[in-house]
């Protein structure tokens, strides 16, 4: 087992895939030259050449598209998105086209393309630059979602996407690409849409993924000590969501506490806890809790931005009330 | 015209009497399709939208033919000619009007999404101006390949105020890709006017703020057509990069079914009947040495293939209620083995 | 009263905004010349002039942005969206504009602005043009949605929203244009964030919006003839909820179906069936069910169009199923 | 200079030594304020993203002077330069960077958000391109009213590829809106230089896209700015409509703090720092009579009211967590008095 840090596996799987298969080529602002706004791209210039790592313009809208059309055209591009705030500039490419093409042509163009860059707050980003977007994607029938908190996932889920014959939609972030964990050696390919649980636990069910694993991960060594069992269940795709995974857990602990990123309002942990709620109706003995942002842009100043996120102690004391809420 | 935008030189010769003979027979075939399809709208047999196309078909025929089969198409919703003048049936394209399982999308798409890969046509789109970067990817394939295809965008007057075209050609434009986007200028987004759009009137001149080849010409000729955009289509070919070309045309209907046109001028739909396109052709045949009794042969087999796309659609099946979920994701497969050309 | 069609009360409502304040625009596709692609502004170019109705290019991004600019400088615009779908393109500007500029700017530039147009799939339009898009507005604390279903609240509502001080997302329905109703003669103003009941009912609650209460009015009328009594819940203003009304009729009723037109994964039924679940979680008898489209993109031909869409028999069966649940 | 592209002749007077001297002083405290938030970022004072203006003084200095108080500005992230010239207090702007309460958004907005509705700064924006269409809708305001204001955007070469400002541009060119579009090409959109982004290299060339007056002129000399930027606001004004301008321009930090901007060519940033608009605003003066010795106070003076401003915001209470909620939705009010010019 290799130890590397996330951005080391994401280009892992990446030079990978590129080695393996000439269709697959990199796109976005900053790969190239700079070797990648975060450095996730490092050194791919200089193995690929400029022919299959491509600086662009700031134009997400157009280069998202000029991608779409050459995936249909038989390339399998990734798109890097600078980070994820800015791709509400190219949501009508992904939407109308990556999402719909597929099935709107009857089944005549797949469109193999991730789209891939950090989502979520970093620290002190402000309103424009602070969004996790996941929900806003996953919404859409067409796409695949996944978002990832851990080396090992960032590599073999990455590799999985781009083999990937639909339009995924790949979520990293800022503040963990430095993060190390243990990678195999060998190539290892993780199946898109399955949950894994990133720590046991018998008395709830913290339901996450991406940064907030490592929140869950924090709040639950503090509840053990506290005499509550707390099992983190990592979604890692949000859709296709694994829901045998989901309810599996869901039931065998009775409680559950989504901890999501980003707005609350119609937020995927809005769509867990309908799911969970009525797949597992009968036996809950709490209702579902939502640890997400709170329902306002991202100030600037820290001590409001700390408010605003989901953290540690949000979370033991949602896991607190269901525990100990009366049967 | 501006420094530098003078087109090359034709390097295609004058059209055969026998090609000639084929572009007038497509854009008759478009027409009587068309007209069927718009009596099929009465009759609510095709339903939603349904953008007619005629008057202005020598644009897609004359295009058409400046292609190759390996060259890529794109389109907006406005796509009956450009599908057909690629060569897909008029029945497969009647009967995905109608919503019928034997339609290019088994009736998934309609009107506004026709496409045909096995014809390197990538569809028609709904969302204005939203295909375009769809056709400089296509181009962009194409270059990464090396394998002298080129894309062929075609696109509006209202959707030249897009930021997703502007987008697509300043990118078009830096990278070389061989692409031509070829605006149909029918003098009308909807029902607002080209002067009440955009300041200028010539859409190729948008070309200029990135520094791509740009020119206009008529498009009520096939010939003229097809001269222009044949020249642009080799430059592209070459390598040399992008063109924005513009072609002057009108359409004789409302923008949709829906709308019954009422902010033309006076007289304006005839002075562009006038310089009707199959008019147009049937005198170059006729002074090829066609004679009317040819012509007439060959109305007849155009009305008679145009009769049978209706029929044929408005007998075949409705798609299978089965089939709903077959296609919101390509399925699981061992991707192709690398390094394939052009993908599965 | 007098009996409007919708497109009419929305039209009195412009038009009396418009007398009454000079700030008042109304810019967007078609709107002027041709008196609105669905005749909503007919009339209005030649009472108000070319100055205050405003056709423009097809550019929603642009024209969004500008309009943004003007309410900034002191304006109070209407920008009509031919339809929502199209607003996918102009997503930045609502989003990372409106929705953000009056809390980036510590408070100094309130965004008065009105986007409206229909939402919803008319019928076989297909999959670019059918899409509700709630939920992918109401998602974003700064701006405020609403979405109507009858000419009064189409009246009342929009006279608020021209009125409020904060970005509103105004959703109407090209199928319900010509739909008539009883209008007050008199100036009527409904304020944002008040559901209404449109049905009074105690076994099961349908919580809906838009298009589809007229479906569940319907559903309503045939569940009472099986003895099921239905409430039917119109939320009227999506952003903010009237978690008030809501949490009372779930809690009366002990039974809640919500019925969503548009993509479920992560809708505004997700979110209420997440809120109404966390709040009455002792007081319901049966997991909420939602009733919205299939999760895929809308097809064109009839047949399957039909599958993919909520209709009074979907609504029935949920309502059924909730009440004969075993307690 | 393509055909109708000259500037109109200046209609400004050469500027006064006191005006001189002012703008001298403008960019001195502005290059001042943007070191010690260099300090202060570097001591964790200071987070997220800070783009510093270092070098490109003179742009913001000589177009502020070209406009009224009532007229409009919007502006990107790198806004430091911009809201200083618009007549902000150091103090206020440096709170805003450190997120304390009194800084102008309250610490809400930070360095890339930063806005004045006292000044009629419409803020700074994070989106590339984005706030373009809010400068246009500016100038669409003061044209609806006839108020004779004009809207003033400033925006990178990088800025010039997204479809929002060319959306923008042909919208504004088409209704003959008062603003006026400045690219300030600094060379560099992050670590991207120009020539790798963009087949035009002169970024007011877009405006012959849309057939909007434009030119570019150098803008290390704080005068030539101005006289630029006046006839350009002048033009706009006199509702001849919008003009888009390039100044050549130079950033000599980093595209933010985090980009050692390893870039750049060798002896590429010595070259662009031996025009220094502040240097060649010192040789004015020298030049219209001013002495060392005047020169050195001024300075001293432009030393101490940076330092105030940092020491400001450094003592300055960060804001109350109980306003967390304050400004996520305007209030419900009875809206203004119909026909009230301007209000809220
Ligand atoms: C982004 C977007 N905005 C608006 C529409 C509605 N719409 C459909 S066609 C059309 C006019 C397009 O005109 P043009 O590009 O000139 O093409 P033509 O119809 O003349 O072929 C409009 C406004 C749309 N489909 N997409
Ligand atoms: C839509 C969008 N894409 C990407 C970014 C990331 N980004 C921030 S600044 C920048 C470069 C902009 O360059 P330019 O417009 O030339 O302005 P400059 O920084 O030189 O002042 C990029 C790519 C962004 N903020 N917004
Ligand atoms: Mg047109
Ligand atoms: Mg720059």
């Amino acid at each position: 087992m290799a130890t590397l840090q996330i951005r080391e596996a994401l280009r892992r799987a990446m030079t990978e895939e590129m080695r393996r298969d000439e269709r697959v080529y990199l796109m976005g602002e900053e790969v190239a030259f700079y070797d990648g706004a975060y450095k996730v791209s490092q050194g791919m210039l200089k193995e690929f050449g400029e022919k299959r790592i491509i600086d662009t313009p700031i134009a997400e809208n157009g280069f998202s598209g000029i991608a779409i059309g050459s995936a249909m055209a038989g390339l399998r591009p990734i798109v890097e998105l600078m980070t994820w705030n800015f791709s509400l500039v190219a949501y009508d490419q992904i939407i109308n086209n990556a999402a719909k093409i597929f099935q709107m042509s009857g089944g005549q163009y797949p469109v193999p393309i991730v789209f891939r860059g950090p989502t979520g707050a970093a620290e002190n980003l402000g309103s424009q630059h602070s969004m996790s977007l996941e929900g806003i994607y996953a919404h859409f029938p067409g796409l695949k979602v996944v978002s990832v908190g851990t080396a090992a996932d960032a590599y073999g889920l990455l590799k999985s996407a781009i083999r990937d014959d639909n339009p995924v939609c790949f979520m990293e972030s800022e503040m963990l690409y430095g993060l190390k964990g243990e990678v195999p050696d060998e190539e290892h390919l993780i199946p898109l849409g399955k949950a894994d649980i990133k720590r046991k636990g018998t008395d709830v069910v913290l339901v996450t993924w991406n940064k907030q694993i490592h929140t869950c991960l924090a709040a639950a060594e503090q509840l053990e000590k506290e005499g509550i069992s707390a099992m983190v269940l990592d979604l890692r795709t949000i859709r296709p969501l694994d829901e045998e995974a989901l309810f599996t857990a869901a039931a065998a602990c009775r409680r559950v506490v989504v901890v999501q990123e980003g707005y609350p309002f119609a937020g995927v942990g809005a769509e867990i806890s309908a799911r969970v709620h009525e797949a597992c109706f009968d036996s809950l003995d709490a209702p579902i809790l939502r640890v997400t942002n709170r329902d306002i842009n991202q100030p600037y100043a820290t001590n409001l931005e700390q408010l605003v996120m989901p953290n540690a102690t949000r979370v033991i004391e949602a896991a607190r009330h269901v525990c100990h809420r009366a049967r | 015209m501006a420094d530098g935008q003078t087109p090359p030189a034709p390097n295609s010769e004058a059209p055969t009497r026998p090609q000639l003979t084929e572009w007038y027979r497509m854009m008759l075939l478009i027409r009587r399709v068309e007209e069927l399809a718009a009596k099929a709208y009465t009759q609510k047999k095709i339903l939603g939208f349904c953008h007619l196309y005629i008057g202005q078909e020598a644009v897609a025929v004359g295009s058409a033919a400046a292609l190759t089969p390996d060259d890529y198409v794109v389109t907006a919703y406005r796509d009956h000619g450009q599908i057909m003048s690629r060569g897909v049936s008029p029945r497969a394209m009647m009967a995905e009007l109608f919503g019928r399982s034997p339609g290019v999308s088994h009736g998934i798409g309609g009107s506004m999404h026709l496409s045909s890969r096995e014809h390197n046509f990538f569809g028609g789109y709904g969302i204005v101006g939203g295909h375009i970067p769809l056709a400089a990817g296509a181009a962009f394939a194409a270059k990464y390949r090396g394998d002298g295809r080129v894309a062929l965008c075609y696109f509006g007057d209202g959707a030249a105020q897009q930021g997703a075209f502007f987008e697509a050609m300043a990118m078009a434009q830096l990278w070389k890709l061989p692409v031509v986007f070829l605006c149909e200028n029918n003098y009308y987004a909807m029902g607002t006017s080209l002067e009440r759009q955009s300041y200028l009137i010539d859409m190729s001149q948008r070309g200029d703020g990135v520094g791509m080849k740009r020119w206009q010409f008529p498009g009520f000729d096939v010939v003229e057509v097809y001269e222009n955009v044949r020249r642009a289509v080799d430059h592209a070919r070459s390598g040399a990069g992008p063109v924005i070309l513009e072609a002057v045309t009108y359409r004789y209907r409302g923008h949709s079914m829906s709308d019954p046109a009422k902010y033309r001028k006076d007289g304006e739909l005839d002075s562009f009947r006038a310089k009707d396109c199959i008019k147009n052709a049937e005198a170059r045949l006729l002074a090829l040495g066609a004679n009317a009794e040819e012509l007439t042969r060959l109305q007849g087999e155009v009305d008679a293939e145009a009769q049978d796309a209706y029929d044929f659609a408005d007998k075949a099946p409705i798609p299978d209620p089965a089939t709903l979920y077959d296609y919101v994701y390509a399925p699981e497969a061992p991707a192709a083995a690398p390094g394939t050309e052009g993908g599965r």
